[in-house]
């Protein structure tokens, strides 16, 4: 198990460099600086915007620059945001614990739908409620979340003034008040990705169980006089969801960079918005930075996917 | 206008017979800012306004509560002279303030000043090469240091070191700053200065603090706490920021101005876009303020409908405008397109010029896309004396371009554009990416047509098409299109560096990197030797009359200005903001209360 | 429950239950083809083939020939639309701003009094163009690498899945709008304005696409060519070629090809979340995500200027999930076990 | 330990246990219900073993099945009276059903390696069971798991309870779905296949440990199964199904002596039962009875095919072909299954060599290892006296069409996106035997050789039965006109009548065109009918190679007295004869990296009859092993 973990992390480093290298090289050669806004102020000289060009190290050539931000990053030095002028690893730190919160409950929220609503279309495929589900799947995943985003705010906030739009990090509350303006402004940007996911992860849960229960111990267990609930639970889907706990392991990094254009409706200071922000800023560490992190979550997720898969399914052994 | 009318004006203004408000608008006609207005009436003895914080009402600091503030841009430092954009700057004037700001009406008001200086009482030099400035006594930064002359002292030495990289730099590089004493210092220029309320004014003038920066100059700056942990003089004292989400700050108990401020805490939340950010004032009053908000005045309209709230305009000199190219963008000379060497095949032709004037309608534009939030503008290429209606300025006629075009030999050929000597009148037409901006393009590319043009659109994103990236053939300054449009928001109020962009010297091309600020690449004698003039003439009236020379000169030609923009913003009702166009919404905010 | 079939009992095809055995494991083997190794095999099912008997299984699935009826209709309305609804789309009329759906303008106008009918129809040609051809790009792609990495025994198949698993630990979105900003010239010199940035679009989202397709025809490689009858084939003196050709990938195709059709939609999507973003088409290149993105701020007074787009993104892309989902009964997944 | 006594048949004629009348069960496909059992009537007494025989399809599981009512509700209809003791079932409330499953009626199915939960441990699935009918609780129930695990013989009981499935061979695995479907002392229990899957010493322990068990406890046992040879040894009556009815019902000793019915006719007649080529020395084809007349057709001798003193087609020495085990921080070679070790044989034009053993053995892996589908390690196979190990790619491609190769799924080996006709054809065209009509020409002949229509050519495989598919595997085989075929376990997978034929054409057409057989099976039973010459082979390796009659007649090596031991009679009269067999389990052949094989001797029992040395791990523990 240890010298599993061990091949698969060193396994990991090339993946990593291959990545960051991609990564920078298609930052560096994209157009733009961070310093457009100067542009439009008449009052600071070009010789500004050049001597921060230069100062930033933004016209040195591309390996050059790249060998700089690997050797700052493997002594932990995320490197420097142009546009804040402070640290892009205080940024990224600053963001996390929202991401966490709302990218985390979608997530939970979409496990919770997903979960009986595809194993209860799977333990009765074809019936009606499978069709509904099914049906309900592909039209969550048909329209693009900054549509029901808006749409939602539209009713919940403009017309029924039931829940706010604009995404507070730190609430200026305390005890319950707090919990319940969190959850209150939580609603619609975790309903909006959760029911996203939900509907891809419904298809998921349901072809995963569906494949359980045509199995024999089902018909085993159902031998022994089990009634209907425990074999569902105890023997099918427990088996079933297994390739689905993985499946949302792996999913989750993409769901990180999906939620971008949530985090963007709701003003949510998430990791995606400060992504989207820099990259319109062109404030190329704060780019770097975090697209590397989501490289790194994808390579600790599947790391994390094949672990799990190893506890959850005593079949895997780690020689 | 010459120089006689516009003294006269002033004498009406000091008679009674003209009100203050009626000249600036004026002037503002005229292609002059509000600003310089202002110093002409100041120039001429016309005595100040009155100040806008005479409509303060609160009799005690505190108890207003909170004040939500909402951009939907999010600040992302808090060093005034690191600033890059507007949203940062606003978020700085939370907690820093300079000596003086230009209120609404385009006159100084002091902050950290005693008084404004003039040549009245002394303190501006009768060589222009001086002006002194007294600080107000016993005002304190917040964390109870006193400010004295020092600190702009070390503020003039902090922007002026290249190492420092400050945005402001501009304001502080040629001037010396001298400290008479621990109240007052001396601003030296280097020649005679007209214009001399720029160091320690309004946006490039905040204050920082020395005890806390001193150790943090140069190469160092970066690594200053305070970078991040602002100190200032202003109304609120900082408590936490998020860079590019909120910034949060308390009542300043210490402040320096009686009964100030009426709030109890402020924050600024960033992000989102301007829409959903006007829904959250206007509709469902979540906040209290809403910045910049870049809408349609048809939808902000349909917003303010809820009655949770008001848009308020305020003009500065905002200006959104078209450029012709005077250049060839097509043909490459010396490794660059739009190559002063080249002349544009179809504007070098004045008929073209004019058609292209008569087929923008910008009474449309105005109307349908930013009603309240700006005015159709021609700036009075016709005559001095037109400037009571702006309607009468431009004219929108298709049939009388059509003609115009005919008369010069543009022929219409088969597929219906005008063509000569084998060219085709297929014009690029380029923009940045912004709904209001396509959609003035979608309008002028289908009067185009109607006149025999093809236009074909292009917009790039905001953040390439302002870029200094020498790099890049699609930054504004490269110009490799035919047309361009773009605003510009004169965030100094003397135009002397606005008028640049019309000087032949100034002519964006590679051997200036595209540093040039005259895009269009016009060039005119007279405009040069009138710009060189102005820039030492001490004579407010004078210069106004240069600059109103240069004005027309200029748009009469190769810019074709479309739109005076106001800068709207969402107030919710009661919320009393004195806000500037002239200066960051927010520089008043020690004034802002709020009705119960 | 044991399939009676399975149990072998009737000799004849179509296991009744099969098909879903097999969806379910097909759609896994697209999400995450790593699973599908550890997901059990069921045991073979009896099954027909040719082109009729796809049909006449995928005809019983109700939804999925609805659905070809649908995208049928939106096809030939953007193909033909432009014969029979010949108004401009770029015809501005301040006097007809924002009207909802009149004679004059069944679908009503928008806020430059553009008729949104003649729009939807141009704008419907981009969107779809855009979901195929960014497809194709992906399903090519896919194959070609999934089938080298699938057929190599050497070191080529673990590097060019190095390289898959690299494209995928990406990540898409960012890159996606990054890219777009490096290239739209380069390719708008080239193909020129809508061309040039139909090509971008459809090179990037196709090009962040394929990598599934990849794994999942690796997978079906891996499997089939340890198949009884590839190696009959083998044993016979086919080259690897001719198995490739003959035998692996026809026999590979039918999960590929229900890939294409979720890539279809996918790539639909995407487009309108790039022109959300402000980085699709120009604004006056009207495609069903512009629309939607132009309409956003109107959608209290305004909301047939979103109602149609939206629909037509959404039943587009239904219906080619359902059409997909009727593909894969129909083309059985599970068919070579 | 006693010898397995069956209960007498009166037992039978008391109140029966299980009283099957009239069950008819219909799925439901396309939105027709389709009936797949017709009226099925039978009866189980107490303590009495019936065994459900017929062929695949005939509805045997069905019906044992549609008796516990567990097909899914939604899509079966079962109809008829199903009474157990005295109770219906079919008229039961769902949750009186539940408690009569696991307890009263237990159940253990054909496929030991797919019928446990992989994530449970087989402890809690044992006790699952028991917690739930007889209210025990976890540490009761799991004390209950181990003396139930003691009881099917599952050495150290007590530490493998927490084990999970995986860790257990398959015959292990059955064991403990026994132990489950025993845990609550079921009254009867419905055995479904459970032996099918099951290499041939381990269905012997199965059936013995099923036999004693029975007689402990006292059950009644419901066998359902295809293998004759199981019948005979376990039934005490024995019902025939066809089709979904039962054609024939009785005592099985009768039954096998003299069937009425002509299909039971028929299917005995194709059951190829072990001993009885004794003193033939060629291959026999299999009599053919009509499954509607009862007609027989007992084939004429084979010519002699095999040619004395030519220099054999096929000539395999130190054959070794090995698979690495990879593992640790790079990925390096840890060991090696050595899956073929050292083999040698010959094989003359017009003779088979059947190589057999038990799953694992090696067997298939040395047959396409002549092939060079698997590229083997070591060693040299000659085929007409050219190595073709040495051969470079494209030499290779044209020497296979000398030796071709029939798989054990005619469907899996068939592409099924090409016409049976393009599949026969692809051979003739990829070597540029004909032209394409001519290629169309020899299809039509194949064919009807195989004996199919040439019309059948642009039919699909799923369109054909297994037989019949089989066929257009051996005539795609012999569109090259090949010198050797090697056969894998070629009719392993068919019904016992379609075997029979198939196995017939095999001989025909090696006496027609004088084909090599390498004949790779683990039935002993069709070793013996088809083979010439027969190779046994252990863990890689050969232990036993010599002529049918003589390895068949005195078997030398312990391991091949054991093969030969385990296999079934079907002939309820040698009911008995059949010895004990060891519950020894075929040990693994994963080596270490530096494992050196041992040299083998091999001595020279008679004539070509050749024996390996060996060791004391074969030496007779307890229970003697020789037959």
């Amino acid at each position: 198990m240890g010298a599993y973990l061990l091949r698969r992390l060193l396994v990991a480093v090339p993946s990593l460099l291959g990545i960051s290298l991609i990564l920078f090289t298609i930052l560096a050669l994209a157009p733009g600086d961070p310093f457009g806004d100067m542009a439009s102020n008449p009052n600071i000289p070009p010789e500004v915007r050049l001597a921060l060009r230069a100062k930033f190290g933004l016209d040195d050539p591309v390996l050059f620059r790249y060998w700089h931000w690997l050797v700052a990053m493997v002594r932990g030095d995320w490197g420097f945001s142009f546009q804040s002028r402070t640290d892009v690893a205080r940024l990224i730190l600053d963001r996390v614990p929202t991401t966490l919160f709302v990218v985390g409950s979608s997530q939970v929220l979409a496990l919770l739908i997903a979960v009986p609503v595809g194993i209860a279309a799977a333990v009765r495929p074809y019936s009606l409620l499978d069709k509904l589900a099914n049906t309900l799947a592909f039209a969550g995943f048909s329209l693009p979340t900054f549509f029901t985003g808006i749409l939602f705010i539209l009713v919940f906030s403009i017309n029924l003034h039931w829940l706010p739009f604009v995404y507070d990090a730190d609430i200026q509350a305390t005890g319950l008040a707090w919990y319940w303006e969190h959850v209150r402004q939580a609603i619609m940007p975790v309903c909006v990705l959760g029911f996203f996911q939900a509907a891809s992860y419904t298809r998921y849960v349901r072809s995963a169980v569906l494949d359980v229960a045509r199995l024999d111990y089902v018909t085993t267990a159902r031998a022994k006089g089990l009634a209907e609930g425990t074999v569902t639970r105890r023997h099918i889907a427990r088996n079933g969801l297994i390739p689905v706990v993985t499946l949302v392991a792996l999913q989750m990094p993409a769901v990180f960079g999906g939620a971008i254009v949530t985090e963007q409706i709701f003003r949510v200071p998430g990791i995606g918005a400060l992504l989207i922000n820099a990259m319109l800023a062109n404030d190329t560490p704060v780019v770097m930075a975090v697209t590397f992190v989501f490289a790194c979550l994808v390579v600790l997720f599947n790391l994390i996917a094949d672990l799990l898969y190893g506890w959850l399914d005593p079949r895997i052994s780690f020689g | 206008m010459d120089e006689h009318d516009l003294r006269g004006l002033v004498a009406d203004v000091k008679g009674g017979r003209l009100s203050r408000r009626g000249f600036v608008q004026r002037m503002v006609a005229l292609g002059l800012t509000a600003p310089l207005a202002g110093m002409m009436l100041a120039h001429g003895g016309v005595a100040r306004a009155e100040d806008v914080r005479a409509t303060y009402k609160p009799t005690k600091a505190g108890g207003g509560g909170p004040l939500k503030l909402l951009f939907w841009q999010a600040p992302t430092l808090l060093n005034p002279h690191f600033a890059i954009g507007t949203k940062d700057q606003e978020a700085c004037r939370i907690f820093y303030e300079p000596l003086a700001a230009w209120n609404n009406d385009g006159e100084l008001q002091a902050v950290l000043a005693a008084e404004i200086p003039s040549a009245q009482n002394g303190a501006v030099a009768a060589d222009g090469r001086s002006v002194v400035w007294k600080l107000k006594p016993g005002v304190k930064w917040q964390d109870g240091q006193p400010l004295t002359a020092d600190d702009l002292v070390f503020n003039w030495q902090y922007a002026r070191d290249p190492a420092t990289a400050a945005t402001t730099i501009g304001s502080y590089k040629d001037i010396t700053v001298e400290k008479i004493d621990d109240l007052t210092i001396k601003v030296l220029f280097d020649k005679p200065t007209p214009f001399w309320a720029d160091a320690f004014v309004s946006v490039p003038g905040c204050i920082i603090p020395r005890h806390l920066f001193a150790d943090y100059t140069g190469a160092k700056s970066r690594d200053a706490p305070a970078n991040l942990h602002p100190v200032g003089t202003g109304p609120y004292s900082f408590v936490e920021f998020r860079p590019g989400d909120t910034v949060r700050g308390e009542r300043n108990t210490g402040y320096h101005l009686p009964n100030r401020p009426f709030f109890d805490t402020v924050e600024l939340k960033g992000g989102g876009d301007a829409v959903s950010a006007a829904r959250a004032v206007l509709q469902t009053g979540e906040y209290d303020y809403a910045y910049n908000l870049q809408v349609e005045d048809e939808i902000l309209k349909r917003l303010e409908e809820g009655g949770k709230g008001r848009v308020d305009i305020v003009f500065g000199n905002y200006l959104e405008f078209l450029l012709l190219n005077a250049t060839d963008p097509n043909t490459e000379v010396d490794g660059e397109k739009s190559s002063l060497k080249t002349k544009h095949f179809a504007f070098s032709d004045p008929a073209v010029r004019q058609a292209m004037n008569l087929l923008v309608d910008r009474k449309a534009i105005a109307d349908y896309i930013y009603g309240r939030t700006g005015k159709a503008s021609a700036n009075s290429i016709n005559g001095p004396e037109r400037y009571v209606s702006p309607n009468t300025h431009f004219a929108f006629d298709i049939a009388k371009a059509n003609k115009l075009l005919d008369d010069a030999g543009w022929a219409k050929g088969s597929d219906g554009v005008r063509a000569k000597d084998g060219k085709r009148m297929h014009f690029v037409y380029q923009s940045s990416t912004n709904a209001p901006r396509q959609k003035t393009q979608a309008i002028v590319k289908q009067a185009a047509a109607k006149a025999g043009i093809e236009i074909e659109l292009k917009n790039i994103a905001a953040s390439v098409f302002f870029s200094s990236d020498v790099a890049n053939p699609d930054t504004y300054p490269h110009f490799y299109a035919d047309m361009e449009e773009y605003a510009f928001n004169a965030t100094q109020p003397d135009p002397t560096t606005w008028l640049l962009q019309y000087a032949s010297w100034e002519a964006a091309q590679k051997s200036n990197k595209w540093q040039g600020r005259n895009i269009s690449r016009w060039q005119n004698a007279e405009f040069d030797d009138l710009n060189r003039k102005a820039a030492t003439e001490l004579d407010p009236i004078k210069r106004a009359a240069m600059i109103i020379r240069m004005n027309d000169l200029a748009v009469a030609d190769n810019v074709l200005p479309l739109i005076y923009r106001g800068s709207a913003a969402g107030l919710a009702k009661g919320l009393h903001a004195p806000r500037s166009g002239w200066d960051n919404d927010l520089w008043d905010i020690a004034d802002w209360w709020k009705e119960a | 429950m044991r399939d009676p079939a399975v149990l072998g009992l009737d000799p004849t095809p179509a296991a009744m239950g099969s098909p879903l055995v097999a969806e379910g494991t097909a759609a896994l083997v697209a999400a995450a083809p790593a699973l599908a190794a550890a997901v059990p095999d069921a045991a073979p099912a009896r099954r027909r083939s040719g082109p009729h008997e796809v049909w006449h299984r995928f005809s019983r699935h109700r939804l999925a020939l609805v659905s070809v009826v649908v995208l049928a209709m939106l096809v030939l309305g953007v193909l033909l639309g432009p014969l029979l609804w010949p108004i401009a789309i770029d015809d501005i009329d301040f006097s007809a701003m924002l009207q909802g759906p009149s004679a004059a303008h069944p679908f009503g106008t928008d806020d430059l009094g553009q008729d949104i009918l003649a729009r939807m129809i141009s704008g419907g040609r981009i969107s779809l163009a855009v979901g195929v051809s960014a497809m194709l790009v992906a399903t090519v792609v896919g194959l070609t690498v999934g089938s080298l990495a699938g057929m190599s025994r050497g070191a080529l198949g673990p590097v060019l899945m190095w390289v898959t698993d690299l494209f995928l630990a990406l990540p898409q979105l960012p890159l996606l709008l990054l890219l777009i900003y490096l290239f739209r010239d380069t390719l708008k010199r080239i193909f020129g304005v809508e061309g040039g940035v139909f090509v971008m679009i459809v090179l990037v989202i196709g090009g962040l696409g394929w990598m599934p397709v990849a794994r999942l025809v690796r997978a079906q490689f891996l499997s089939l060519r340890e198949k009884e009858f590839v190696e009959a084939a083998r044993s016979q003196g086919a080259t690897t070629f001719h198995l490739v050709l003959h035998h692996i990938l026809p026999n590979a195709l039918g999960p590929v090809i229900v890939a294409g059709t979720i890539e279809v939609s996918s790539a639909i999507i995407a487009e309108s979340t790039l022109s959300f973003l402000g980085l699709g088409f120009p604004p006056d290149i009207p495609t069903w995500g512009r629309i939607l993105f132009d309409a956003k701020d109107h959608l209290d007074v305004a909301p047939h200027w979103a109602l149609f787009p939206g629909a037509a993104i959404f039943l587009t892309v239904l219906s080619i999930n359902f059409i997909g989902d009727g593909l894969r009964d129909a083309l059985d997944a599970r068919r070579v076990v | 330990m006693p010898t397995a006594v069956s209960a007498p048949v009166s037992a039978a004629v008391s109140t029966p246990l299980l009283e099957v009348e009239n069950l008819t069960t219909a799925f439901r496909r396309d939105g027709a219900w389709r009936e797949v059992v017709h009226g099925v009537s039978f009866t189980v007494g107490a303590r009495e073993t019936v065994a459900l025989v017929g062929e695949s399809g005939s509805g045997k599981s069905v019906s044992a099945l549609a008796v516990m009512r567990l097909h899914p509700r939604q899509a079966s209809r079962v109809g008829g009276r199903v009474l157990f003791e005295g109770r219906d079932l079919l008229a039961l409330p769902e949750p009186a059903m539940r408690g009569l499953r696991g307890d009263a009626i237990a159940m253990v199915f054909q496929e030991p390696m797919t019928s446990l939960n992989p994530v449970l441990t087989i402890g809690f699935q044992i006790a699952e069971g028991l917690m739930l009918h007889r209210g025990l609780g976890r540490e009761a129930a799991e004390a209950e798991a181990v003396r139930l695990l003691d009881r099917v013989r599952i050495p150290a009981a007590r530490s493998r309870l927490h084990d999970h499935p995986h860790r257990f061979s398959g015959g292990m695995r059955q064991r403990v779905v026994i132990a489950m479907a025993l845990a609550c002392r079921p009254k009867l229990l419905i055995a479904d296949e459970p032996t099918t899957a099951l290499d041939v010493t381990v269905q012997a322990q199965i059936l013995d440990l099923l036999k004693e068990l029975q007689d402990q406890e006292g059950m009644a046992v419901l066998f359902i199964t295809h293998d004759m040879g199981v019948v005979a040894e376990i039934a005490d009556r024995t019902v025939v199904m066809r089709h979904g009815r039962a054609v024939e019902a009785g005592d099985t000793a009768e039954i096998f002596r003299g069937a009425h019915h002509p299909y039971t006719r028929a299917l005995l007649s194709s059951v190829p039962k072990l001993g009885s080529m004794a003193g033939e020395t060629r291959p026999l084809r299999f009599p053919i009875v009509s499954a509607t007349t009862g007609a027989v057709d007992v084939p004429p001798g084979l010519p002699d095919t095999v040619t004395p003193g030519q220099r054999p087609v096929l000539e395999v020495s130190g054959l070794t072909t090995r698979f690495d085990i990879r593992g640790g921080l790079l990925g390096k070679v840890r060991g090696c299954v050595h899956a073929v070790e050292g083999v040698s044989f010959t094989l003359g034009a017009g003779e088979t060599l059947a190589l057999v053993g038990e799953s694992g053995c090696g067997k298939s892996t040395t047959g396409r290892s002549v092939l060079r589908l698997i590229e083997p390690a070591a060693g040299s196979v000659l085929l007409d006296g050219e190595d073709v190990l040495t051969l470079g790619p494209a030499a290779l491609r044209e020497r296979r069409k000398r030796m071709q190769m029939i798989f054990q799924d005619p469907f899996a080996s068939l592409d099924p996106r090409m016409s049976v006709g393009a599949a026969i054809a692809e051979p003739i065209l990829l070597n540029r035997l004909g032209t394409r009509a001519e290629a169309r020409a020899r299809t039509a002949d194949l064919l009807q050789r195989v004996g199919l229509t040439p019309d059948m050519a642009s039919r699909f495989p799923h369109e054909f039965s297994g037989g019949q598919r089989q066929r257009i595997c051996i005539a795609r085989a012999l569109a090259v006109r090949p010198r050797l075929i090697v056969a894998d376990e070629s009719v392993s997978a068919l019904d016992v009548s379609v075997k029979a034929q198939v196995v017939n054409l095999m001989l025909e057409l090696q006496a027609e065109f004088g084909l090599a057989f390498l004949f790779i099976s683990h039935d002993m039973a069709v070793v013996e009918r088809v083979s010439h010459r027969v190779a046994v082979m252990y863990l890689g390796e050969i232990v036993e190679m010599g002529p049918r009659a003589a390895v068949f007649g005195d078997p030398q090596h312990p391991y091949t007295r054991r093969l030969l031991a385990a296999v079934p009679v079907p002939d309820p009269a040698r009911r008995g004869a059949r010895h004990k067999v060891s519950a020894d389990e075929i040990r693994n052949p994963i080596r270490a990296l530096d494992y050196v094989p041992p040299v083998r001797q091999y001595r020279e029992v008679s004539p070509g009859h050749v024996v390996q040395a060996w060791g004391e791990e074969w030496e007779p523990k307890g229970t003697s092993a020789a037959a």
